[in-house]
């Protein structure tokens, strides 16, 4: 297996301890990327030099370690803002995730716009994150919940999602990528023909934002939010972009610390932004693993990583049409490194453990969206995700596996 | 043959398997075999609800007797319940009540019963025992009537 | 300075890197305990140890490293729960902090029971973050926001109190320990005054998790929050405990992965307890973090800290006395490691700056806690918090700085 | 006497000081002889909220010259608020926009002009241009009437 590659794989894969175990007694392959990417060292590290010689609670400290944390905290989210080129870092709200980003956005922008008789307009590919809190948020408004259909290929049905934008929708809010099928949806030109109406678009770029170069003001998304767990940074924080003339007019979600201004017993006004979203003490560590996590992204280059990934994923697709009785659950033209399958009436479940048992971790389920597999009439799917750090090698493993559960499956 | 001798009779069974691949296949035939219940029992009310797999769990009792009859979507899955409703099927509500699943960590399936597993089956042998209680409270009721 | 000590200090700060180092090349002296705690050497090696071995996404994922952090995680749970003797760990929810507990409980609890009319009470010695969530609620819902008095002693007005109970509040919540005064609050006979009339209890134990042992059903409260940050742990993990009778009735706080059960497009089902409150992606490696901050705790003992940071409190307040004009704000009978005070009309800000120049880390402002500073007529204070490394020679160092600040600043 | 030249006076004078100490001294001096501004701007209208300090600021302009006076209820920054009113006010409004507060790095105060301060320092000079821009404005166009 000889390729071109746009940069040293082998090294790359050095930087992250966790691939380099036996599980089962046999060299660990993980391929459960979308679910959580494993960690650089870089980022280890900068969450471990907090704890031991930084740490402190930041923001209204006069005290050194406080100023210097809200000093590096503050970098940190300018870090974020040019990542995603992003005009300000006042249009950087730093949350616990994509999902925590939406609930914010449902709530407040829900608020702000969503009244009895009014609808919201989503795909049918979406992660729960992004279909049940808009739902949620139409039942109670008494609101109308519209969802734009999944063609056979797993492609956003283009008419009907025109159709239904025709309905007015005060909100569109829609997945990048599908952590299921791996489609990349057309998302510049939703976004277009939604602002044709003067719609604000909500992207879920949970699965897209380490797999290609965003740009918020090229894109001219209205939000755009993703989880730092997915692209090699730690748990526990997420991003949420907004333009400012959004942040500004949403009300508060949740409320103390940091985003007050003047509290007393009859009436309390909030800070500025992006403060005015950021309750409580925020996860500083999880913030500078992520500014971390974007250097060492962008230390590789983005469209390295892209066109590498790229290659893996034709590379698997390939290998994975040999095995017999193989289903693609979606064959979007433009896909991002997630392949979901079946195998012939194979359940997925049983084939995940005994993937599992050969050292392979893939996921199998519904993978919190449940919409797409009634779609396609199935239970769930088994669903391989790579990241920079795969290889073509781990990809034969995989495939040999796979033949092994289908032999002993049937 | 008591609740203990049939799972002393399957750690035999499992005690000639090398690895987790015969132990798998094993379970896999098992699942595979048997139709172990009823297709009118293969509803939502008899369904308990894994994330990962399906079961379907059925109960009856004549009065001294409990027999169970179960399924799932999932083999390996129902090549476990297969092995759970050998072992307690056919048994009174007192003897299932007072005997465990321990045989499953002595095959080494025992993780098969997590929590984390999600797969139905720690629910299955939960509702397994609720069943028995019931029939026994429903004996119960009626040798004080 | 001999005093008996409950445990060996010298040992214990040894466990705690970011104690040893120099600020403007002096010794370093962290006194800002109430906002922050450092991590002992223990919480930060769990974290790395996440990452460079078993990071995951938990939950729902057949393999391996899933299983296992699974199993990890839902041990932590039990750990939490046993930490402060709830009867299950279904009744603990993790959240990002205290913060996020109060407003999920602002939104959800007062779904379930705050109607135009009604009335919530909490005190004037509440951190915003346990004020600001139901002074917006009872703005939402055109309910009264009942706040009941504090004595010049710093201390709530039971009478007050009890007179505020009579009106018959739909919900109570208050702090357990003040972050600005120390007051311990007597919780159980204020629990037990709102239990008279059948009102749930929210206590805020984010200042209290880490001076006294908790014992949740001992006090009978229906739910108490506290943050990992300040006990010891990791940033970004909090607890909310609650009773499962209120947490069962509570509708779900924000929606997505874990916590969702069936979704169609049309309704969607909530998984059960604790899941029913967690959705996306937790922050496992803070979780584990917390539960080897318990561990850590419990080694040394609670009652040997607390017995320990009294004996520093008392120093502290006896060599204070010492400084020339000081004024203690609250003097409350019963105090846990927190003291605030002002010299004569030194602004404290000025104060701060010069002691911080001195190596030393306390907080000067208003502690996310303006309505306390309007009843004490006062812009803000110094405040000092203690942790169980703290030392008698610290306090000394400390002592000497505020006299030099008073002699600088008069 | 320019910008530029007081500048380098108060460096001049802050560089004879050989620690913090000294230079805190200097500042508590200053923010404690000056009131520097008539009480009737020291209103809320005037005022720039820092969340540790507050600062108070009024400007008047006669067509040539801008004016600033201003105070503070914190002596340190008081002392600050002092220096820039020493440097900028008095000048046109064209020398104060080309002009920076470089100055405050090199006397070692920089910290105090930091965002994460949040002591009214730095909203007090981002105030101080606004008004000298609005001055300029102002100048501009009763020229071209
Ligand atoms: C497309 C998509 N949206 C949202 C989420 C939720 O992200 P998180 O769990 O980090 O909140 C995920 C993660 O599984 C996802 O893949
Ligand atoms: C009494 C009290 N309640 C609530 C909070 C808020 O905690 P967090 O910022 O961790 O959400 C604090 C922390 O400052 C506190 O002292």
């Amino acid at each position: 297996m000889e390729k071109k590659l746009p940069f040293d794989i082998r090294a790359v894969r050095l930087q992250f301890p966790a691939l380099d175990q036996l599980v089962y007694n046999k060299p660990f392959v993980y391929l459960d990327n979308a679910a959580t990417t494993q960690k650089p060292r870089v980022v280890i590290d900068r969450v471990k030099a907090w704890y031991e010689l930084e740490n402190s609670n930041i923001h209204r400290g006069v005290h050194y370690l406080s100023q210097q944390g809200t000093i590096a905290f503050e970098n940190a989210r300018q870090t974020v803002a040019n990542f995603i080129n992003s005009k300000s870092s006042r249009e950087i709200i730093f949350t616990k995730g994509t999902t925590d980003s939406m609930n914010l956005l449902a709530s407040s922008l829900g608020k702000l716009l969503v009244k009895e008789g009014d609808s919201v307009l989503v795909t049918g590919m979406e992660h729960h994150s992004n279909f049940v809190p808009w739902q949620q948020l139409c039942v109670e408004r008494k609101a109308n919940f519209l969802v734009a259909g999944i063609t056979e290929n797993g492609e956003v049905d283009l008419d009907h999602y025109t159709e239904l934008l025709e309905k007015k929708p005060k909100i569109v809010s829609i997945a990048h990528v599908s952590n299921v099928l791996g489609t990349i949806n057309p998302i510049e030109e939703m976004i277009r023909l939604a602002h044709v109406y003067d719609i604000p678009v909500v992207i879920d770029g949970a699965q897209s934002i380490c797999n290609q170069k965003i740009d918020v003001q090229a894109l001219d998304c209205d939000f755009f939010a993703f989880s730092g767990h997915k692209m090699y940074a730690p748990m526990g924080v997420g991003v949420l972009f907004g333009k400012e003339k959004w942040l500004d007019a949403m009300p508060p979600y949740q409320f103390g610390g940091e985003m007050v201004n003047q509290v007393s017993i009859d009436e309390t006004s909030f800070n500025v932004l992006p403060f005015k979203f950021e309750a409580g003490t925020p996860n500083v560590s999880a913030v500078l693993g992520l500014e971390s996590a974007i250097n060492f992204i962008e230390t590789i280059g983005n469209v390295s990583i892209a066109a590498y990934k790229d290659q893996l994923i034709q590379y698997a697709l390939q290998r994975l049409a040999e095995v017999k009785g193989i289903k693609f659950i979606g064959n979007p033209v433009h896909r991002a490194s997630v392949i979901s399958f079946l195998i012939d009436e194979i359940h997925p479940y049983d084939a995940g453990m005994i993937i599992d048992k050969l050292g392979i971790a893939i996921r199998t389920g519904h993978h919190c969206a449940q919409p797409i597999m009634e779609r396609f009439g199935i239970p769930g799917t088994m669903r391989a995700s790579f990241a920079m750090y795969n290889t073509f090698e781990e990809i034969d493993i995989f495939v040999a596996a796979v033949k092994k559960a289908a032999i002993m499956l049937s | 043959m008591t609740i203990e001798q049939t799972q002393q009779q399957i750690i035999g069974e499992f005690s000639i398997f090398d690895d987790w691949m015969e132990k798998y296949n094993y379970l896999i035939e098992m699942g595979k075999d048997c139709p172990i219940i009823e297709t009118q029992y293969k509803t939502n009310n008899y369904l308990i609800n894994g994330c990962q797999s399906r079961v379907w769990l059925h109960a009856s009792f004549d009065g001294n007797i409990v027999h169970f009859s179960a399924d799932s979507d999932a083999v390996i899955t129902k090549g476990i319940v297969n092995l759970l409703i050998r072992v307690f099927s056919g048994h009174s509500p007192e003897e299932i009540l007072k005997s465990d699943t321990t045989f499953l960590d002595q095959i080494g399936l025992k993780e098969h019963l997590s929590p984390t597993r999600s797969n139905g089956l720690l629910s299955m042998v939960k509702q397994m025992k609720l069943y028995a209680q019931i029939f026994q409270l429903k004996a119960n009721q009626q040798v004080n009537e």
